[in-house]
């Protein structure tokens, strides 16, 4: 399977340059065919590779193309790497886009930059799938920041809307911090060890593992690990650089979708995921990790509290089961991360494309405060938006609460310091999820509709989008079964051999029956019923015992359940009032209504200062001092000559007395300096 | 009263020279500045000559020579000067001649 | 084929072609172009004859060795190595498509322009492949004068003041270089007792510490106002702003890397001891240079200026570079060089172009350019984000290495100067948004945007829903008359015709270098490295073949 | 050329000055009477047998006349001018050899006063000396005439004093030597052109010379067709139109001696000076010879005067500097080249 | 009796009093004789020096040709156009006294101090007069090693004769000479007693008609004798 790796990134790029060259004046509206059949073209290869690994336990397929730079002994080759890991985000990836491509078909149907909008799609996914496969640091570093050029042309892409293009901007620059970390990281990395391949006997995580042996110091390990979390804050959106995502709303909801919900965002987590031997060399690192992940969870989850903005309430909580991702990786429970990474991937799709559709009804209109009742309008987008609700509120069949659940036993159970805390957490932003969740279920899809009908005649999406819609619906309620039982779950045992030197995860299961769920033809459905049934009994021992498992199980479903039950309460019974509640706690109501005041903060105490800084040194040091030393020095010749023009009297006189002085004064040089008067 | 050594002609020369400079400097004819500049000439010569004898060369006497040659053609242009000067109608008061500065 | 004289070809075609003009005194507009094109293209062919028959070795190639006056021991010798082979290969596209791009944009006293632009493209020819310094010298003042003049003569308003002031700037730098060359061209007398200019000679030739600091000093500040570094770089935005759009892109895309090369060719090997005195100081420059260019890039309200700035910026890195003595600095400053070359070249040329159209260079004088000029946009985007350092494109490559190689060195530099790349996305981020992005006068502003401004939205509730209502009055002051350049609103570019066949010929191949030397730089680090190597470990250079 | 005793010298010079005295009084006589016979009438005849005394008589009248200065002269100059001319004119006859070194009364007498070897030069010098005596005269009688004389004396002299200098140049080429007695001497060897014995003298391989020579010296004195300075005509007496009686007579006797000097000076350098048939073995016989010349040279000069008419002004500048500069160039480069060849330099 | 001490302090106490009365003389005239004086004084230390050569051309060039010239120049210019005599700026000219006095101390002090002299030549009296006297001694020097020398003074005068030319003689005089066609015109004005006879002035310059001539001339303007056509005064 190796020879083929190199189709799966590039069917999407060679879309691209079609769609790109070709879109304006031959392909036209074609172009959405093309990234269709070439993304599915992607996604056969990923399962057939899927399929292939699956196969054997430690099996890795890697092709060589071509070497990049190859300067001294910084010897940079483009290789493709596949393991475990990388096939389940390879499936991800390509599974959503396709959707994504399908549904934005219809989404983007009558918008003028049609074939650009198709253009930039593959662009994308060709970048995140890179992303995936590199095998290096610099070639994840390189595709890492293509994914930010193409999340800045999707952003931007009604170019004529200027809020749109600064959101785009400041999700460039933003994520362009983030990846000058990761940069310092990889010099860093490069320095220490010499080489910036991850895998190989003399690969950074081979070299790392034994870095007491290498006379590298544990406090460079943590140094190389912060580092490149703050690109992975920079992408996944992050407590410092987090701001980028909710303005990144402006660009269209496919594009929110696909890369600020399921792909791009969780690259950083993925990033993370993939140099864990690094993190494992340093506590601190993931001690920072994980209170980072647990403080935006909870800072997202407040500020979507109070939005009204329907993709901003879904924008931020993404942010928030990022966070849930995050401290996950930091407490160890990596797999729960990735686990929790997958099946986020699914409904938090599901949800934008949802909120898409009900855009896409209601002419644009996003906020919930004038729309109401759209259940019997949009059922399709109603019961699929319902589901995804369920699914990101963490309740008991759906996805959501494997993988978050799975999340909170991991850090309770880690043995990190700040485990138990992360879990606490945890559990409290859980039930704020339910309660916002369902909050923006009830205000759209409930009550009376508050918007006048004639003008807005809200009406269910065409084929194109619905379609898609059901598809995602499934994975959004059943792919948790396939972390069922919780720890040792075929997709646990599935990702082992990546993460064996995990300390978590000591069992050692033998191979069970696949566990995916397959889109498109209901035969796969049922092959995956079959896998679940026959969930093999193993013998393992787990430090986490099923009765903490079962406990916490039972937590977070209460904790679930009440969070829908308080917003049934305010939204539709009325019983209790929103507003007086935000009135009892006006100064926090305001702190979350001004995401916590920090886009003011970065503007005035980072943006400005710079801004500030910059006229300075152009007013005053490069016009003022640099170039008028220059002309000063011109004009100060000129007044200096203008002066000596004045002693050219004229008068014969004068020069004659000149000449005579100097006699004098010649002769008396003579006599005072060579001759022999006053010796 | 001691030899006719090469101080006194040096020491006449200097005289010479030292008149007729202050000649020049005083005087605001311009002829009587050309008749300064000539005599001042004449003491130079007297100079060269007085060394080139106590140096037993000729070289000073073949120096004389050239100056008193261009103190002559410097006559010649100077006098030319001078008439084209006062042809103009100006006076040869030298403080009125300054009309080059201008 | 390989005593064929090939260096002396591709140099003098320019200079022939130059000739040929000068001796058509009634040679109109387009037979003089005709030529000028004709003898770049050809001098262009030949160099990448010489670049492919190239061998990647660390010894001077393709040389040319004649006495020229004996006594003085002053040779006429040509050769080129790894590093002069990649310029003179930028020399001479950059010049052809320069002089294309002047197919039409020149119109008066287009004969001695296309002199000029050809004798100055032989100056700077000669300057790569010399390696005799008197011969070096000669050309290094010959391609300033045609410089002078088409700022002078062909610029924009104050072109004379700029003119003057790149003359005098560059002018003061090469003297002290002169004086560096005699010095050091006697202090080789002394010790060896032969008179020789040639630089693999005196390469042979030990100068004490002292000599070796100041005439180092010396040779450093013609190189430092060429490149331009730090404090003597403020005849660069001027002379941008003002020069004919050919003229600067050749200033920017070649004549500022003579300041590189030459201290690559001759600082570092003639004067190792002096490098080393001066390391830390040349370094803190290049870091200031770095900050400093992108800082002030943010605020400049004239779009060359801007530029100029950002080239003052990428020429840090190249200086950093060359001064962090490890092979990455070296291979790094190499690639930023080629990158500048073709990025900023191209930028200029895409000024040019809005210049043509705008007759303006105000940044706020242009907005959504997309919707009338969509191909240059995208070319507009293309090189931005290469300049930005964006992987996979030609940016990327050099500066990442010169920031790897000088972490080696010291982290505080490499950490600001890779912080520097977020400013360098801001303000050419800003930049586009401001001129592609955005809308034109005439275009309604979109109902979902979230940052109208009040006035935007009392005239989109004027119009009314249907969106088709009456073309709006123009909001922010433009004016109707295309050519009428008010001073300050926005103009009217909704009839600005989008690139023409002539631009097309001149972006497309920047196009493509940038993207080629982004994915695959690979040839590019076989042909420097070698010569990187000697220059690196102070190796005695030989001839080739 | 013996070192005399210094007395001795003192005596040849004052009898040459005393010679030259009466022989200047007896030439105005010789003048008057050549003169009035070229114009077919007597001249002087009353005043002692055939007017020998006629000089006689001039000089008593002339000490007689009263001797006015004009009311605006310049008193100090007036009296010096006439002084100057006459010292200048009898001072040039120092040099002037009459002979050789003879034995006289068992002594080396040599007749000359003093041999300069820079003689030639010396009477120019003296020559161009003897012009301040007219200007400076012409100034000091605040006469407008009188000035122009003076004015015109000055250029004339200037001119024709540079055309005498460079025409006796071919000689100094010749001899090799500035001193009047060496050129004599040279001119005492006689030369064998096949049967005739004659002396070397310069006229015969200076002929151009010579006619130069003559013009200038000429002009030098004022005399003829170059006495513009005091052209009665134009000018009532020239320069010395307001000078009366006794320091008239200077002036006058200064134009005579000037006269004399030059015929003498004229006969030593081209006539060989005192030589002649028989002159080596009697010294008087040289002196006969040198008498003869001198007198053949004045009779030259009445005949001058009696015949051509005066010069214009600028045409009398124009001939010096435009003719007979020309030549005397010319005839330096001829003799130069000849000598040249003739001590084997060139061939 | 040291005779050469004796005479050299007579001839130099002359020609110092001739130098001191030229220079504080009110009349031009009696200036310019004095200063014949001083140099026919210096042609004698000339002498004294030996160089006999060198005191004639000292009595031909300088008294005979110089001064002569000047005191032609001194007589052609109207006695009252000559300035008054006291100085106009009195300032500047004591400054000019005191430099001159100090400067004569500075070279006394210089000559007492006796610096050393260069290296004795050859040319001492006893060879000067085998070569036979000084004129033949300083002839050969000056044919030998200043040969160049020689030359270029010979230009030097050349082109004094032509400036003197250029500058003194006015064109119109030129043409009644009649030889002369053209002269060399510094633009001096051209006086035309006849329109016909004359020839136009150079190419470009328009002649001046006779009206022109006969204007009469400011009063201020004081013209000086000897250039005015010579015919107002000369009747030939």
């Amino acid at each position: 399977m190796e020879h083929y790796l190199f189709l799966i990134p590039l069917l999407p790029l060679v879309a691209f340059v079609i769609n790109l060259l070709l879109g304006r004046w031959v392909v036209k509206h074609a172009s959405a065919y093309i990234a269709q059949v070439a993304m599915f073209g992607s996604w056969v290869v990923s399962v057939l590779v899927f399929f292939d690994i699956r196969g054997s336990s430690d099996k890795v397929l890697e092709q060589h193309l071509f070497t990049w730079i190859p300067s001294g002994t910084f010897n940079v080759p483009v290789t493709l790497h596949v393991d475990q890991l990388a096939s389940i985000m390879l499936l991800v990836v390509t599974t959503v886009s396709t959707l994504v491509f399908v549904y934005s078909k219809g989404y983007m149907a009558h918008d003028g930059g049609f074939y650009r909008f198709f253009a930039y799609l593959p662009l994308f996914a060709f970048s995140m799938l890179m992303l995936v496969l590199a095998n290096n640091l610099l070639l994840l570093y390189v595709f890492w920041e293509a994914v930010g050029l193409c999340s800045y042309l999707l952003i931007g892409f009604w170019f004529r809307r200027r809020s749109a293009n600064e959101a785009a901007v400041k999700a460039f620059v933003v994520n362009r911090v983030g990846d000058v970390g990761f940069g310092l990281g990889i010099m860093l990395t490069f320095w220490t060890f010499g080489t910036v391949d991850f895998y190989g006997p003399d690969g950074i995580f081979a070299k790392a593992a034994n870095h007491a042996a290498l006379g590298v110091s544990g406090g460079t390990m943590t140094a190389i690990a912060l580092l490149l979390f703050l690109g992975a804050c920079g992408k996944s959106a992050q407590f410092p650089l987090h701001v980028w995502l909710p303005d990144a709303m402006e660009g269209p909801t496919p594009v929110s979708a696909l890369i600020h919900a399921a792909t791009m965002v969780t690259a950083g987590v993925y990033m993370v995921a993939r140099t864990h031997p690094i993190y494992l060399q340093s506590e601190s690192a993931l001690v920072v990790v994980a209170l980072i992940g647990a403080f935006t969870s909870f800072l997202a989850a407040t500020i979507a509290l109070v939005q009204y903005d329907l993709k901003k309430v879904i924008a931020y909580s993404t942010i928030s089961q990022l966070g849930y991702m995050v401290f996950a990786l930091g407490t160890g429970a990596w797999v729960a991360a990735i686990f929790h990474l997958m099946t986020h991937a699914f409904f938090k799709g599901l949800l934008f494309l949802g909120a898409g559709s009900v855009m896409h009804g209601m002419h644009d209109e996003l906020d919930m405060r004038k729309m109401g009742g759209l259940r019997k309008f949009m059922p399709i987008t109603f019961w699929t938006f319902l589901i995804a609700s369920f699914a990101n509120a963490g309740l008991i069949p759906f996805a959501g609460f494997w993988s978050k659940d799975e999340a909170i036993v991991g850090a309770w159970a880690s043995a990190s310091s700040v485990g138990k805390l992360a879990a606490v957490v945890g559990l409290i932003t859980a039930f704020l999820t339910a309660l916002y969740m369902f909050r923006c279920v009830f205000m759209t899809f409930f009550k009376a509709p508050r918007f006048n009908p004639e003008a807005i005649h809200p009406h269910e999406s065409g084929a194109w989008m619905a379609v898609p819609l059901v598809i995602l619906a499934v994975p959004a309620a059943l792919i948790g079964f396939i972390g069922f039982p919780p720890e040792n779950g075929p997709f646990q045992h599935f990702l082992e051999p990546v993460f064996e030197q995990a300390p978590a995860q000591t069992t050692h299961a033998n191979e069970q029956a696949s566990l995916y769920t397959i889109q498109e033809p209901a035969t796969t459905r049922t092959a995956i019923a079959a896998a679940q049934a026959a969930t093999a009994t193993e013998t393992h021992e787990t430090h986490v015992s099923t009765a903490t498992t079962v406990t916490f199980g039972i937590i977070s479903t209460i904790i679930a359940v009440s969070g829908i039950f308080v917003a049934y309460l305010t939204y539709i019974t009325g019983t209790i009032s929103a507003t007086a509640i935000g009135a009892r706690f006006a100064p926090l109501y305001q702190l979350f209504v001004n995401k916590w005041y920090l886009d003011e903060i970065y503007h005035n105490y980072i943006t400005m200062p710079f801004y500030n800084f910059a006229m300075f040194l152009w007013r005053i040091v490069d016009v003022k001092i640099i170039d008028g030393t220059v002309n000063g020095v011109a004009a100060l010749i000129g007044a200096i000559s203008q002066r000596m023009r004045t002693v050219q009297t004229g008068l014969l006189a004068n020069y004659a007395l000149g000449i005579a002085l100097g006699m004098v004064i010649i002769v008396g040089i003579y006599l005072a300096g060579f001759s022999t008067l006053f010796r | 009263m001691g030899h006719l050594g090469v101080e006194h002609y040096l020491f006449l020369s200097a005289i010479l020279f030292i008149i007729g400079l202050m000649g020049v400097l005083v005087r605001r004819n311009l002829l009587i500045i050309f008749m300064c500049v000539e005599l001042m000439m004449t003491a130079v010569n007297i100079s060269l000559v007085a060394f080139g004898t106590a140096t037993d060369t000729l070289n000073g006497q073949a120096f004389v020579v050239f100056t008193v040659a261009v103190a002559a053609a410097e006559a010649a242009v100077g006098l030319g000067i001078i008439l084209a000067l006062s042809r103009r109608g100006k006076t040869v008061d030298v403080d009125d001649m300054h009309s080059l500065r201008d | 084929m390989d005593n064929f004289p090939i260096l002396s070809t591709i140099t003098y075609l320019p200079l022939l072609g130059a000739l040929v003009i000068f001796f058509m005194p009634r040679a109109t507009r387009e037979t003089s172009r005709l030529i000028a094109v004709v003898a770049s293209l050809l001098s262009m062919i030949a160099s990448f004859v010489m670049l492919g028959a190239f061998k990647h070795n660390n010894t001077f190639q393709f040389t040319e060795h004649k006495t020229w006056l004996k006594d003085l021991g002053v040779s006429y010798f040509m050769g080129v190595d790894g590093i002069a082979v990649l310029l003179i290969v930028l020399t001479t596209i950059l010049c052809a498509i320069s002089i294309i791009y002047s197919w039409d944009t020149i119109n008066v006293r287009t004969r001695e322009y296309y002199i000029a632009i050809l004798l100055l493209e032989t100056g700077m020819l000669g300057v790569f492949m010399s390696l005799d310094l008197f011969l070096f010298y000669i050309f290094w003042e010959l391609m300033l004068i045609p410089m002078a003049l088409l700022i002078g003569i062909w610029g924009h308003e104050d072109r004379v003041y700029a003119a003057v002031k790149f003359f005098l700037y560059t002018l003061f730098g090469s003297l002290l270089m002169l004086v560096a060359i005699v010095a050091l061209y006697q202090s080789y007398y002394n010790q060896t007792g032969t008179h020789t200019l040639n630089i693999l000679t005196l390469q042979g030739g030990h100068y004490g510490h002292i000599f070796q600091v100041w005439v180092f000093a010396a040779f450093f500040i013609a190189f430092a106002v060429k490149i331009p570094m730090f404090p003597v770089h403020t005849w660069l935005p001027d002379a941008h702003v003002q020069a004919p759009t050919a003229g600067s892109v050749i200033l920017a895309a070649v004549m500022l890397k003579m300041g590189g090369y030459g201290m690559l060719r001759f600082s570092l090997p003639l004067f190792p001891d002096g490098t080393n005195y001066w390391r830390t100081f040349v370094i803190v420059l290049s870091v200031i240079a770095i900050i400093y260019g992108a800082f002030l890039s943010l605020v400049q309200p004239d779009w060359k200026k801007l530029v100029a700035y950002s080239s003052v910026s990428h020429m840090g890195f190249v200086t950093l570079g060359i001064f962090i003595h490890n092979i990455q600095g070296m291979d790094g400053s190499m690639m930023v060089m080629l990158a500048h070359g073709f990025n900023t070249g191209a930028l200029f040329l895409i000024v040019g172009i809005a210049y043509e159209r705008a007759h303006t260079l105000r940044i706020n004088a242009f907005g959504g350019l997309a919707t009338p000029m969509p191909v240059w946009s995208a070319f507009f985007v293309l090189f931005m984000f290469a300049s930005i350092g964006l992987p996979g494109l030609s940016g990327f490559v050099g500066e990442f290495l010169v920031t790897l190689g000088t972490w080696h060195y010291n982290k505080v530099a490499a950490i600001i100067t890779f912080c520097v790349v977020i400013i360098a996305a801001w303000y050419l981020l800003w930049l586009v948004q401001r001129v592609v992005f955005g809308r034109t006068i005439h275009q309604l502003p979109e109902p979902g945007d979230a940052a109208l401004t009040p006035a935007e939205r009392a005239q989109l509730a004027q119009v009314g829903d249907h969106g088709h209502g009456p073309v709006p009055t123009l909001i922010s002051g433009g004016s109707h008359d295309a050519h009428a350049v008010p001073a300050e609103g926005q103009l009217d570019s909704t009839n600005w015709p989008d690139l023409s066949l002539k631009e097309l010929i001149c972006l497309v191949p920047l196009a493509i270098l940038t993207i080629l030397t982004g994915v695959y730089p690979k040839p590019i680090f076989d042909i420097a490295d070698p010569s990187f190597h000697a220059v690196l470990n102070g190796a005695m250079r030989v001839i080739g073949n | 050329m013996a070192q005399e005793p210094m007395w001795l010298t003192f005596i040849v010079a004052f009898i040459i000055m005393n010679v030259l005295l009466v022989g200047m009084a007896y030439t105005t006589w010789y003048e008057r009477k050549v003169l009035a016979a070229m114009q077919d009438r007597l001249g002087p005849t009353r005043s002692g047998p055939h007017g020998l005394l006629q000089p006689l008589a001039d000089a008593v009248k002339l000490l007689g006349k009263e001797d006015l200065i004009p009311a605006g002269a310049d008193r100090v100059l007036f009296f010096f001018a006439p002084l100057v001319v006459f010292v200048a004119a009898l001072v040039s006859v120092a040099v002037i050899p009459f002979g050789g070194t003879v034995q006289i009364g068992g002594r080396a007498v040599n007749l000359y006063a003093t041999d300069l070897n820079v003689g030639a030069l010396f009477v120019l010098a003296i020559g161009s000396a003897g012009v301040y005596g007219i200007i400076v005269g012409a100034w000091a009688s605040a006469n407008r005439y009188s000035l122009l004389g003076g004015l015109r004396a000055a250029a004339q002299v200037i001119s024709y004093e540079l055309v005498l200098g460079l025409s006796l140049v071919g000689i100094f080429i010749i001899t090799g030597s500035l001193s009047l007695r060496e050129i004599m001497e040279q001119q005492q060897r006689s030369i064998e052109i096949g049967p005739l014995h004659i002396s070397n003298w310069f006229i015969l391989s200076q002929p151009l010379a010579f006619v130069l020579f003559l013009i200038a010296a000429v002009a030098e004195t004022n005399r003829a067709p170059f006495d513009l300075p005091e052209a009665e005509t134009e000018l009532v007496s020239g320069f010395h139109t307001e000078y009366s009686a006794f320091r008239f007579s200077f002036y006058f006797l200064g134009e005579y001696i000037n006269m004399l000097v030059v015929s003498l000076f004229a006969s030593t350098l081209f006539l060989g000076g005192p030589s002649g048939p028989g002159s080596e073995k009697y010294w008087g016989l040289g002196l006969v010879w040198l008498f003869i010349k001198v007198a053949v040279f004045m009779f030259f000069y009445i005949w001058l005067r009696a015949t051509l008419p005066r010069f214009r002004f600028d045409q009398l500048m124009g001939v010096a500097w435009k003719v007979l500069l020309p030549l005397a160039l010319l005839n330096i480069v001829i003799t130069a080249f000849i000598r040249l060849i003739a001590n084997g330099q060139i061939f | 009796m040291p005779w050469d001490l004796i005479f050299f302090y007579i001839i130099g106490a002359i020609s110092v009093l001739a130098a001191l009365g030229m220079v504080a003389s009110p009349n031009p005239i009696h200036s310019g004789i004095l200063l014949v004086v001083c140099f026919l004084n210096v042609a004698g230390i000339f002498v004294m020096l030996g160089a006999e050569f060198l005191a004639i051309v000292q009595v031909i060039v300088y008294t005979g040709a110089i001064l002569v010239l000047l005191l032609f120049v001194l007589m052609l210019v109207d006695p009252h156009e000559l300035p008054s005599f006291y100085l106009a700026q009195p300032l500047q000219r004591g400054v000019g006294v005191l430099l001159g006095l100090i400067l004569l101390l500075e070279i006394g002090a210089a000559i007492v101090t006796q610096t050393q002299f260069g290296p004795k030549g050859n040319a001492t009296p006893a060879n000067i007069a085998a070569m036979g006297g000084n004129v033949q001694a300083l002839g050969s020097v000056l044919q030998t090693n200043y040969l160049l020398a020689f030359e270029v003074v010979s230009l030097v005068l050349i082109t004094g004769i032509i400036g003197a030319i250029v500058l003194a003689v006015p064109e119109r005089l030129g043409q009644r000479i009649g030889t002369l066609r053209s002269t060399i015109s510094l633009g001096h004005p051209r006086g035309l007693d006849h329109p016909a006879a004359l020839m136009a002035g150079p190419r470009n310059e328009t002649p001046i008609v006779t009206k022109e001539r006969k204007a009469p001339e400011p009063a201020a303007v004081r013209r000086l004798v000897m250039a005015k056509d010579p015919d107002d005064f000369t009747s030939v």
